[in-house]
């Protein structure tokens, strides 16, 4: 077991690497959808097969369809890789890596140093008996309609709002705009695409 | 019982004020006077109510106190929103509404022709409002607020007129010279907070009297603070000199601010505290010296001054002067008689003053009045029974009564008393010269000038009550040799709340020798002014044209000389000062201030790109110090 | 009604994962986490965010579901699957914004919407 | 779950019906003016069942939710606040000439989610009423979507919270597994037993999760956000976000360190002192010169929650009613603030440039007046809330001593002076058109010249929507009412209190 999680781990932390490096758009796309499934290998791993299924189903599944709708209505083709390679820069990379690399090793410290004790003594770390129990579909229906009954109903709150907003700013979104050369010739569009490299040239 | 409606003699006026400074632009001059004169009206009705119910039902200790709410209560400090009413507040209160309505009434017709109608009782509304918060106050806080607040209506009405630059000076001086005074007394309420924790009044005596020494410094800084902000407001040596230019305001403004109320109001803050003045028996000497003083040095001055408003401007100093002497040799009650009496007959006076300038078409100069008795006879009687009343003519005025208590009280004030008894009688000599030469010089002689205009009826009601209580008055307090049931009524009444007079009363036998001097004096005054200005002024001039007396003349014009003092000393060093500092250390400092402010502000604005990934960004460093501070300072 | 929360780890289970250790997963998580946080920074393409988003909200659901199976409870599992509705919703109202934006900007250059600053 | 849970639980499930209630309305048909009654319908049944529900306080729903006085307390701020933001909106929309319809449906369940924030007693309730918020503010955000600063600040919200909101859940997932529990009773007492603030995975997932609190609180650094988004947003959803948003957001927080001294946790308290410090002086330093009003209102809030903090750091009673004291004074502020900035807007752009206020009080006296009231009490002068408010604050610094806090707050009052007496001395000087036509000799304009300004004018000028007018009336009236007597509402939030030690 203890193998399937280094070895998905790893799988995961490339993939998505690869992510946001990548020029392409649809790659990129693809290399998530690659770190969400081992994401979900790891879930089986520790136990919760039930996310790991809702993670291939729900978030690879449907989440990333929706991303693949867009990039399809927008027709990003050549031309946005290539945009995207103008954009691309070593330095552009050196902060954010720089940034993330103090996050990141500030947060693996606190993961992995002991606590003082006001005595001058140490408690070891965190994570006293670090192991990852089972937890089985079942127990999860019967926690998530039991006492967790309120939050699902707030999650349908939460979901309402977002397909009322979506209708709202989709509903001003004329889909012809996205289709070939109308949007270049639209006079206040053209007069934004002198803005520089990020916009779309035909 | 109408006690428990108190909270509205201050609250209507307010409301006055609210819907005049709402809605005023939008009124007719009609419903902005009926709002105007009819609140103060309305809360001079609940006054004379609560006072009924007040007299023939006292509450228990003759006290009533009515908390509204605690403002705020942090810890110790929860100063309270309390009306507190006794015998002292009860008086106050019925002579600021009383009067109040009836300068109101009368300034509806007065202001009629003026633009900022509304804006003018608004205004009033808002004095009223504050000096009744002032009076009814329970603690030294909420007291402070109705002092500023008839401080600030006083500024905004010396400069109602605020288009004559003058005017603007004028107001201006009133609102720097009293605000010395003011910031003594906010220190004064400091002190007594951090020393004795409270600001409510009769809490603060009471611990006073516990634990301050009687004689001890802290009572006396207390004292001496608070009568600083007392000879501010009140206009006593040497902060007097802001009063006679505060003419400048419309007359009913010099009526109701500048003569009948808030000047009393450093009287009444004395009075109020009188335990901790007690204690402070060099204070309350240099009270009574100051009176004495103050009252002899604007007598003088008013006998020369050319301007109507201005000799009862420098009247009502000295008037005050003599309060303070009451106050300051213990006899409390006969400072607020003649408070009372003073608000009847100086209100009188300066609203038939009022009438003759209208009447004159804006006319203050008196040399170029005269003979007006007979065109203006009602402004003329009314304005006689005031001049009367102030001069203390025997018997029939209520100045009388209030005179002669606060002489009798001082020649029996230890041995200071005979000096401070001879000042006030010189004093009463002064008042009754110069009164009557305004009278004679005005009323009588050939006429001038033409009058334009006559009292209306809304103007001549007032000035006929008020002639009326300056008459009767007095009797409210027969002095005790005259063996009449119910004498000194008065003193008796105001003796819950203010402690009889520190001195033995004089025997009827000494009293009535006093009363009798200072009758004699009265009408002597009365003569030399006859003599000296109606029947031969020639002598006067002669007098005048003496080198002594041009000097006199020229210095008891200029007030002494204390203008003059004050420009050389602090105003003129003051702006050399400021001149020369323009940019000097100080402004330096200031504006190194500002400079950085703003060099940090243009730099944090830099950091505002407006770009979100910066801004992500800088959520990340954020998360990146948060952790750091907490995982590593723990 | 709730099942009551164990106040220590349950007793050994039979299922126990016992060869996974727990700092562990919670590293893998926060690398995820930080390999999001940097394409939200040197990204501009305002999709590529939105992925980058969708990719921090994923390791902070892997973090639950860890914590949860630590407890052998199920209630990280459930809060990731409140986190996935989270996540559709703000996708869902996410993506309508960029179309909005590409609409209005020409282009999906997230420095391009910079209009408002100072 | 009983009946009484039920009962305790009405304002919340009314809160949640009325968007579903309008959008079932609107789905029949379509009106601004029924979307916009009913709105205003289902907030006003939702705040008048609070004193209903509260005879059944205090009492946990479900470990998800508890009621009590204090929950109770601030959802009838939420639900006051939303009301007003919609009384606000309804002149603005029909001005805007949009479908309003959805405005008001997003806005209710934007006051769900807050209502649900501030009654929530677990990780999960907190997530979901945050999200529920935020989810709907990215889209009443852009709601005007022809405008392209509107969709720049959805945008630029969108991508931040949910930074900020990975954040959060991290931190909260750390805690959780730390404790083995999400409840945050259950949390404080597991701090409780045995030293946890040494802990330094304990500190640090607090620390994430004060991330997430930050960025919704706009303190600093959090706070980039704040100004463009404020700006960019239609000045109704501005109000709603500087005041709703972040009022829930705080009385959570409270809530959740209520029971804990803060200053048992050292790191942590140096880690909010820092922010408070930051957070007064980025947000005062920032509007010193800016020109844009709805900016300045902006950087003026970042420094609001910074003094928020300074009590918050406090420790005692008095803190929670300062607080909550301050909370309500800047309610009333803000939603005034913006809500004169609402009823100033024209079609083509919000009333944001403060050149355009020159002149108000002679043009608008009433509404310059008002507005005038509201930044005094934002800049803390006596006889309004926000004196009484900020007396509190630092009544409850002194009484734990804080007085490094302290000074920075008097220092930084000082600061916020100037530029919020700098747009009230805009609004009383002359307008351009009067300097310029006493300037110079009327001839020398051109003859069409002065009629155009004057009919700009008269169009600014036009009537108020009664709405509007009526919320500024009545927040005048409340900023002043609490200025000089505050006892009733100190003595409401004393029994909130209660509930929550």
């Amino acid at each position: 077991m203890i193998y399937a999680f280094y070895i998905a781990a790893a799988v995961a932390i490339v993939s998505t690497a690869m992510v946001i490096v990548q020029m392409n758009i649809v790659h990129a796309l693809l290399y998530l959808i690659l770190s969400l499934l081992s994401v979900a290998v790891i879930f089986f791993v520790v136990g919760a097969p039930f996310v790991a299924a809702l993670e291939v189903i729900i978030y690879a599944g449907a989440i990333m369809i929706l991303f693949v709708f867009v990039i399809m209505m927008l027709n990003l083709g050549t031309q946005s890789y290539r945009t995207e390679k103008g954009w691309m820069r070593v330095w552009t990379w050196v902060g954010p890596v720089l940034l993330a690399s103090v996050l990141l090793a500030d947060v693996v410290y606190m993961l992995v140093s002991p606590a003082r004790l006001p005595g001058g003594g140490r408690l070891p770390p965190a994570f006293v008996r670090p192991y990852a129990m089972m937890v089985g579909p079942r127990a999860v229906g019967v926690t998530l309609f039991g006492p967790y009954l309120i939050g699902v109903e707030l999650a349908s709150i939460l979901l309402l709002s977002g397909l009322i907003g979506a209708l709202h700013l989709g509903r001003a979104v004329r889909p012809e705009s996205f289709i070939g050369p109308v949007s270049a010739k639209k006079p206040g569009s053209s007069k934004k695409t002198d803005r520089g490299e990020g916009t779309v040239k035909k | 019982m109408m006690l428990p409606y108190l909270w509205l003699i201050p609250a209507l006026p307010f409301a006055g004020f609210l819907v005049l400074s709402v809605l005023g632009r939008r009124m007719g001059n009609g419903p902005a006077a009926a709002v105007g004169v009819g609140s103060v009206g309305l809360s001079a009705l609940v006054a004379i109510l609560v006072a009924s119910s007040f007299i023939n039902a006292p509450p228990p200790a003759h006290v009533y106190t009515q908390t509204l709410w605690r403002w705020i209560s942090v810890g110790g400090f929860a100063p309270g929103v309390m009306l507190y009413l006794d015998s002292l507040s009860l008086i106050m209160v019925l002579v600021v509404t009383v009067v109040g309505f009836l300068i109101h009434l009368y300034s509806a017709e007065f202001m009629a022709a003026d633009d900022g109608y509304s804006r003018f009782f608004a205004y009033m509304n808002l004095f009223v409002g504050s000096m009744l918060v002032l009076v009814l106050a329970g603690n030294l806080l909420f007291l402070y607020l109705g002092w500023e607040g008839v401080g600030l209506c006083s500024y905004l009405l010396i400069g109602f007129w605020y288009r004559e630059p003058e005017n603007g000076a004028a107001a201006i001086k009133a609102f720097v010279v009293t605000r010395v005074g003011d910031t003594a007394l906010a220190i004064g309420l400091f002190l007594i907070f951090i020393n004795l924790g409270t600001l409510d009044i009769q809490r603060m005596m009471n611990l006073a009297a516990l634990h301050w020494r009687p004689g001890g410094a802290l009572p006396t800084i207390a004292a001496a603070l608070l009568l600083g902000g007392a000879i501010g407001k009140s206009a006593q040596l040497p902060l007097q000199t802001w009063l006679p230019d505060a003419m400048a305001g419309p007359t009913p403004v010099s009526a109701l601010i500048h003569a009948a109320t808030m000047v009393t109001a450093g009287v009444y803050l004395i009075a109020r505290t009188n335990v901790l003045f007690t204690m402070a028996p060099a204070v309350q000497i240099a009270v009574a010296v100051i009176g004495a003083a103050t009252l002899l040095v604007s007598g003088m001055s008013a006998l020369v001054q050319h301007d109507i408003k201005r000799v009862l401007a420098y009247s009502t100093i000295s008037q005050i002067g003599y309060m303070f002497v009451a106050l300051g040799v213990g006899a409390w009650s006969a400072a607020i008689f003649h408070f009372m009496t003073h608000a009847f007959f100086k209100a009188l006076l300066f609203l038939g003053a009022g009438a003759v300038i209208a009447g004159l078409g804006g006319e203050h100069d008196i040399f170029r009045m005269g003979g007006l008795r007979r065109q203006m006879p009602l402004a003329f009687w009314c304005f006689l029974a005031g001049a009367c009343s102030l001069s203390a003519l025997p018997l029939v005025t209520a100045g009388f009564y209030s005179k002669g208590l606060i002489l009798s009280s001082a020649w029996e004030a230890g041995r200071a008393g005979f000096w401070l008894w001879a000042a006030a009688i010189a004093g009463a000599l002064l008042t009754s010269i110069y009164t009557f030469r305004l009278v004679f010089i005005v009323f009588f002689g050939e006429a001038k000038a033409k009058i334009s205009k006559k009292p209306g009826p809304r103007a001549a009601i007032p000035l006929v009550i008020l002639a009326f209580l300056s008459v009767a008055g007095g009797f409210v307090n027969f002095p005790a040799f005259f063996g009449i049931k119910g004498s000194m009524f008065f003193s008796r009444f105001l003796a819950s709340a203010l402690p009889s007079a520190t001195y033995a009363a004089p025997l009827p036998e000494t009293d009535l020798l006093l009363e009798a001097v200072a009758a004699i004096v009265s009408l002597a005054g009365i003569y030399v002014a006859y003599f000296f200005f109606l029947s031969s002024p020639e002598y006067s001039r002669e007098m005048a044209g003496t080198a002594i007396g041009k000097v006199l003349k020229r210095f008891w014009f200029e007030d002494w000389g204390f203008d003059w003092l004050y420009e050389k000393t602090l105003a003129a060093p003051y702006r050399w000062l400021a001149r020369t500092n323009r940019n000097d250390a100080v402004d330096l400092f200031y504006s190194f201030i500002a400079k950085v402010n703003m060099f940090f502000h243009y730099g944090l604005s830099l950091s505002q790109t407006g770009k979100v990934r910066f801004y992500a960004a800088v959520i990340a460093l954020g998360a990146v110090v948060t952790i750091t501070i907490a995982v590593f300072a723990r | 009604m709730m099942p009551p929360i164990p106040a220590n780890p349950a007793p050994v289970n039979p299922l126990r994962m016992d060869m996974i250790p727990m700092n562990y997963a919670l590293i893998v998580a926060w690398v995820l986490f930080v390999i999001g946080v940097i394409g939200v920074l040197a990204r501009r393409n305002l999709l590529f965010i939105l992925m980058s988003v969708e990719i921090m909200l994923n390791a902070s659901g892997l973090a639950f579901v860890v914590a949860g199976s630590r407890w052998g409870q199920p209630d990280g599992q459930i809060m990731f699957i409140f986190i996935l509705a989270m996540a559709a919703a703000e996708v869902s109202v996410g993506l309508a914004l960029v179309l909005l934006a590409y609409h209005r900007f020409g282009g999906l250059d997230a420095d391009a919407a910079n209009r408002m600053k100072g | 779950m009983s009946g009484a849970d039920l009962l305790a639980l009405l304002p919340l499930i009314l809160i949640s019906i009325s968007p579903v209630a309008v959008m079932l309305a609107i789905a029949f048909f379509r009106g601004r003016g029924l979307a916009a009654a009913l709105a205003l319908l289902g907030l006003f049944i939702s705040f008048v069942s609070l004193p209903f529900a509260a005879s059944y306080a205090p009492r946990s729903v479900t470990p998800l939710l508890v009621i009590d006085n204090y929950a109770l307390f601030y959802m009838g701020l939420v639900f006051a606040a939303t009301f007003a933001v919609a009384l606000l909106s309804d002149g603005y929309l029909r001005m805007l000439r949009v479908r309003s319809e959805e405005f008001y449906v997003l806005l209710l369940l934007a006051a769900a989610g807050s209502a649900v924030l501030v009654a929530s007693a677990h990780f999960a309730s907190f997530f979901l009423g945050l999200e529920t918020l935020s989810v709907s503010l990215y889209a009443l955000l852009s709601y005007p979507v022809t405008r392209e600063k509107a969709i720049e600040a959805g945008v630029k919200y969108l991508v931040l919270a949910a930074i900020s909101s990975a954040f959060l859940l991290f931190g909260m997932a750390l805690v959780y597994a730390l404790s083995g529990t999400m409840e945050f009773s259950g949390i404080a007492a597991w701090a409780a037993a045995g030293i946890k603030y040494s802990n330094p995975v304990f500190l640090g997932a607090l620390a994430l999760i004060a991330v997430g609190f930050g960025f919704k609180l706009a303190v600093a650094p959090f706070h980039m956000w704040t100004p463009d988004v404020y700006e960019g947003a239609p000045a109704p959803v501005s109000a709603f976000v500087a005041t709703v948003s972040k009022g829930a957001v705080f009385a959570l927080f409270l809530r959740y360190f209520a029971r804990v001294d803060i200053h048992t946790m050292g790191s942590l308290a140096l880690a909010l002192t820092v922010i408070s410090i930051a957070s007064m002086f980025a947000g005062n330093l920032l509007a010193l010169l800016q020109n844009n009003v709805k900016r300045i209102l902006a950087y003026s809030s970042i420094a609001h929650l910074g003094y928020l903090i300074v009590a918050f750091l406090a420790s005692g009673a008095l803190r929670v009613t300062a607080v909550s004291f301050y909370l309500v004074a800047y309610f009333i502020t803000m939603l005034g603030a913006f809500g004169v900035v609402t009823v100033l807007s024209g079609p083509d752009g919000d009333a944001e440039d403060i050149e355009g206020y020159r002149g108000l009080a002679a043009r608008r006296p009433v509404i310059a007046g008002v507005f005038s009231l509201m930044l005094f009490s934002l800049a803390g002068i006596p006889l309004t809330a926000g004196f009484v408010g900020k007396f509190y604050i630092i009544a409850a610094g002194a009484g734990s001593a804080l007085w490094l806090l302290i000074s920075i707050l008097v220092i930084n009052s000082a600061i916020g002076i100037y530029y919020y007496v700098r747009v009230i001395i805009t609004m009383y000087s002359p307008a351009p058109v009067e300097a310029e036509e006493a300037a110079l000799p009327p001839k020398s304009t051109e003859p069409a010249g002065p009629a155009a300004p004057e009919q700009a004018a008269s169009a600014a000028g036009a009537i108020i929507p009664i709405g509007g007018g009526l919320v500024l009336a009545v927040l005048a009236i409340g900023l002043i009412w609490l200025g000089v007597y505050p006892s009733p509402l100190l003595s409401l939030i004393r029994k909130t209190i209660q509930s929550l030690m």
